[in-house]
């Protein structure tokens, strides 16, 4: 199954091929293949438990799939690690967030740890950014599980990766936040960049058709 | 190089492959066993100096050379599956750690039964007797560590990986104990003279070594086969295998309530 | 993409700046091995009876244990948090290579747990009544074999991370692992006592040290890389 | 060089590095002699290369040769006392040899022998005459890999009866 | 033969205890490991057989539930 087959001269960004995953012994899915330019945005889509986290980890690189192969820039991801990761931006479930480490000291080791350039003047204005103003100096653990989240989402707006992976990034991210989120969306697959992410919610601010889709299912044979 | 050996790479043919050299396997090793156990109890003399207990050896050490040997090969075969992504390596690694944990257990009890006689205490802490228990251990490990992952494919990664840190760290202990504790002080506190094994005392020893080398082969082979059935339970042949088994089940239970 | 070429050195104090400041932080992970491996210590001269000439002889098997003991218990902290809250996830996905990341939590670990705990331990072999002859040996092989506790450690930490019940797995796992370090370093201990030269002991810690050092990284990344999954 | 490269090249320098660092410390362990081990020449002479000797009422294990006609056993109870050697081949002795006695309260191991090496463990004291002496705890003997027939070893001329125990001997120690 | 008498075999020259114990415990192991290898290989025949028919069990619901709403049967569109 392709997503976009019609650009066909540039190489994909990231192709997958004759991908199955196996959790629990149950598959997942079975001999998927998948293309992703620069410029697409992907949304995953399947009831809970249909595995859009595990094609997301498998991905990033995170998991392994039982079979199939991902690759990036026509290379596999195992065999060009560094620069795979270097153009990756993941943002799974989990923040990521240190409770004993200020806002502004997460984000900048975020930031720091996945060479984005960075210094104190703006990491403030990237917390501002996602609405953290005042926040900066305050310890991760007295804030908010949503404050959490826009933590680690504020590393959006200071990343140079092309590829954005993320798993549900609107969970506790009120209405104007997620608006602004998907303008960020818009700006980045403008300039070459491509997102995949699952959510519940529509993408209001696209043309549905804009949006490609990978619909998972229950899969038995 | 390694073309030759490609199907029996495959899951499918070597579950079959297994299944059919497995009674001859079992044969093999019921026969040597037999005549060995019988010959080594009944027949074979008792030694000079240690009388009938001088029999426990022809259990205790082919107990023990094949605990050592089954982690060598579960080392071998997480190696081969960390390098060339092999699965079925992980399979047969799988099959070998409790078979391994067992025999190390017969080494460890039979070899205290044998020195509480002989030595006159059940246990001392000498290299051979420390290094075999910390085998046992790592056997015990491996196989929680089997236990404890949902996902097979990652339990064998990470039971592979205990392996061979496991495979650096056993020959450290033996050399640390003997440092340690000087008991097994080679040459000097062992006996004078050199007379070897005599020769009726040897070969019931020769078919005891054989009949357990083959029994373990044999157990590991019934393990393998359940191990590649886990592994590949949603590939169509183990599907078809698994219906055509049980409609056959299914069918004998009639008859015998018939 | 030049930005990103930190060097190893850069991404290696990044993220031990990260551990040491987390761990000032929060300093229950400093204080609670540490107490602990003062009241194992105090244990035994109750349970045993406090002649001095058994504590003596036994004081080096005493303070040794202990050590293993107090870095056992601490090693849950060295990926768990990490695990837990998503920040190890970022770190395998960092274009830096991983055993980088993990010697720098190693070395963290170490400095937090294994530090204090040679820096007490003169005074509770002056409780023990440890030989005099012994304190060189007792304090060098302190230094060259808890390093080895932290990275055998970390192994054992990396395979169990991601399992719901791991602490006595890890402890099952580790255990066996930390024999060779015990042996050799009370056997050390022992000969000083003796007034007998402890060089081959002491070497084979060193060596030992230096051993995992080159391989436990790489042992670390590949079992999280398991584990993670 | 590029840097990748580059840092692909320090890591397995590394590498090469720590496993010949291993490598050195281990071959210059070896080339110490460990061991927590007397021989009855070191008990009275001091180590080899050393010249340390233990103290009295030290505890320490002593490995050597039970001399031959040298077992004294007390035919009321389980007390018995030998002397050992150091190794040496043949087994003949003149007095000259160092010589250490061991004093043991217990049921010797059956493989305990004249002309055979164990090992015992105890405390080193000082006899009434001023000559030193080891008071065992325990004593131990190591069975060698060597089996054969009782009648080989007839011919072969040797001396395999295990110790006998009275009655007497063995309730003494209630 | 190396024993006169049936006893005497079971005596073993007075080691009967530790001879027997060693040959005892050694075959009660390994006809345990034997026994639970064998299971295991019939267990795990089972257990998938009860899957598979869990699963044709769901397949059936599916399809009964697509037949209804006559919706398009691929299971990923784009």
């Amino acid at each position: 199954m392709s997503v976009n087959q019609a650009t066909s001269l540039t190489p994909p960004l990231i192709s997958v091929t004759n991908l199955t995953c196996i959790r629990e012994e149950r598959l997942l899915f079975d001999q998927l293949n998948i293309e992703i330019n620069a410029g697409d945005i992907v949304q995953v889509e399947g009831p809970n438990g249909s595995g859009k986290t595990s094609l997301l980890r498998i991905l990033s690189g995170l998991s392994q799939p039982f079979e199939g192969e991902v690759f990036f820039n026509q290379q596999l991801i195992s065999q060009s690690r560094e620069e795979f990761h270097q153009d990756l931006l993941y943002l799974g479930h989990l923040p990521g967030v240190k409770g004993e480490m200020s806002a502004a000291e997460n984000l900048s080791f975020n930031l720091t740890l996945q060479g984005a350039p960075n210094n104190a003047v703006n990491i403030e204005k990237t917390l501002s950014a996602v609405n953290l103003t005042g926040f900066e100096d305050s310890l991760a653990s007295h804030l908010s599980a949503g404050q959490h989240r826009r933590i680690s989402l504020a590393r959006l707006y200071k990343s140079t990766a092309k590829i954005w992976i993320l798993d549900e990034p609107f969970t506790a991210i009120d209405k104007q936040g997620v608006r602004a989120l998907e303008l960020l969306f818009k700006a980045h697959i403008k300039q070459g960049g491509c997102v995949i992410l699952t959510t519940h919610q529509d993408l209001l601010t696209f043309e549905p058709e804009q949006v490609k889709k990978i619909t998972l299912d229950y899969v038995f044979d | 190089m390694w073309k030759w050996l490609h199907p029996y790479a495959n899951p499918e043919v070597s579950y079959h492959f297994t299944g059919k050299i497995l009674p001859w396997l079992g044969a093999l090793a019921t026969l040597f066993l037999s005549i060995g156990i019988i010959w080594a109890l009944a027949f074979a003399p008792a030694d000079y100096q240690q009388g009938d207990s001088f029999r426990i050896f022809y259990v205790h050490v082919p107990a023990a050379s094949l605990s050592m040997g089954i982690y060598f090969g579960m080392a071998i075969a997480a190696f081969t599956s960390m390098v060339w992504q092999f699965k079925l390596a992980d399979a047969s690694a799988a099959a070998m750690a409790p078979v391994g944990a067992i025999f190390t257990a017969i080494a460890l009890i039979t070899g205290a039964a044998w020195g509480k006689p002989m030595w006159g205490t059940w246990w001392i802490w000498d290299a051979r007797l420390t290094s075999e228990l910390i085998l046992l251990f790592l056997y015990l490990g491996v196989i929680a560590l089997h236990n404890a992952f949902e996902d097979k494919n990652l339990a064998g990664k990470a039971a592979g990986i205990l392996t061979l840190v496991g495979v650096i760290n056993l020959p450290i202990i033996k050399y640390s104990v003997e440092w340690w504790n000087t008991l097994h002080q080679g040459s000097t506190v062992s006996k004078l003279g050199k007379p070897s094994m005599s020769i009726d005392m040897l070969w019931p020893f020769v078919f005891c070594f054989i009949g357990f080398a083959l029994l373990v082969a044999t157990i590991i082979c019934i393990r393998f086969r359940s191990e590649i059935l886990t592994r590949n339970s949603i590939r169509p042949w183990v599907r078809t295998l698994v219906s055509e088994h049980l409609s056959k089940h299914i069918a004998q239970e009639k008859n015998n309530a018939i | 993409m030049s930005i990103a070429n930190l060097s190893y050195r850069a991404v290696f104090s990044l993220v031990l700046k990260r551990d040491l400041t987390i761990a000032m932080r929060h300093k229950d992970d400093i204080i609670n091995p540490l107490l602990f491996f003062v009241i194992v210590v105090t244990l035994f001269p109750l349970g045993i009876g406090p002649e001095a000439q058994t504590l003596s002889r036994i004081a080096p098997g005493i303070i040794w244990v202990a050590a293993l003991l107090s870095t056992l218990l601490s090693l849950d902290r060295l990926f768990k948090s990490d695990h837990d809250d998503g920040s190890l996830e970022q770190m395998l996905l960092s274009p830096h290579p991983v055993f980088i990341l993990v010697l720098a939590k190693i070395v963290a670990h170490w400095l937090i747990t294994g530090l204090p705990l040679i820096l007490i331990a003169p005074l509770l072999a002056v409780l023990l009544h440890l030989n005099e002859q012994s304190y060189g040996a007792l304090m060098l092989t302190l230094l060259l074999g808890t390093p080895v506790l932290s990275l055998l450690g970390a192994i054992g930490v990396g395979l169990t991370v991601g399992i719901k019940k791991g602490g006595v797995l890890l402890s099952l796992l580790v255990l066996p692992l930390y024999i060779p370090v015990l042996i050799f370093a009370t056997s050390a201990i022992d000969t000083a006592a003796l007034g007998l030269p402890y060089s081959g002991q002491l070497a084979i810690i060193a060596a030992l040290f230096i051993g995992s050092l080159t391989l436990a990284p790489f042992a670390v990344g590949a079992a999280l890389k398991v584990s993670t999954n | 060089m590029n840097p990748r490269r580059k840092k692909r090249l320090t890591i397995v320098a590394s590498i090469l590095i720590g496993i010949s660092v291993v490598a050195g410390l281990v071959l210059y362990a070896l080339s110490q002699n460990i061991d927590l081990f007397y021989t009855p020449s070191e008990i009275t002479q001091g180590k080899k290369d050393s010249g340390v000797k233990p103290s009295i009422g030290q505890r320490i294990r002593i490995g050597g040769l039970v001399v031959p006609n040298s077992v004294k056993r007390d035919p009321d109870n389980l007390k018995v006392s030998f002397r050992l050697s150091d190794m040496k081949m043949p087994i003949i002795f003149d007095v000259s040899d160092p010589m250490i006695t061991v004093y043991y309260e217990g049921i010797l191991p059956d493989l305990f022998r004249e002309g055979q090496g164990i090992v015992a463990n105890g405390s080193l004291a000082r006899g009434p005459a001023g000559e030193l002496r080891i008071e065992a705890s325990e004593v131990l003997a190591k069975h060698d890999e060597n089996y054969m027939p009782a009648e080989l070893a007839d011919a072969a001329g040797k001396d395999y009866k295990k110790l006998e125990y009275s009655d007497k001997q063995l309730d003494s120690k209630n | 033969m190396q024993f006169d008498s049936f006893s005497a075999f079971l005596n073993m020259g007075g080691y009967g205890f530790y001879v027997w114990l060693s040959f005892g415990v050694s075959a009660a192991l390994i006809a345990g490991l034997l026994f639970s290898s064998l299971t295991s290989h019939t267990k795990v025949i089972k257990q998938i057989g009860a899957r598979q028919q869990r699963e044709n069990k769901l397949r059936q619901v599916r399809k009964n539930r697509q037949n209804s709403t006559t919706n398009n049967p691929n299971e990923e569109t784009q």
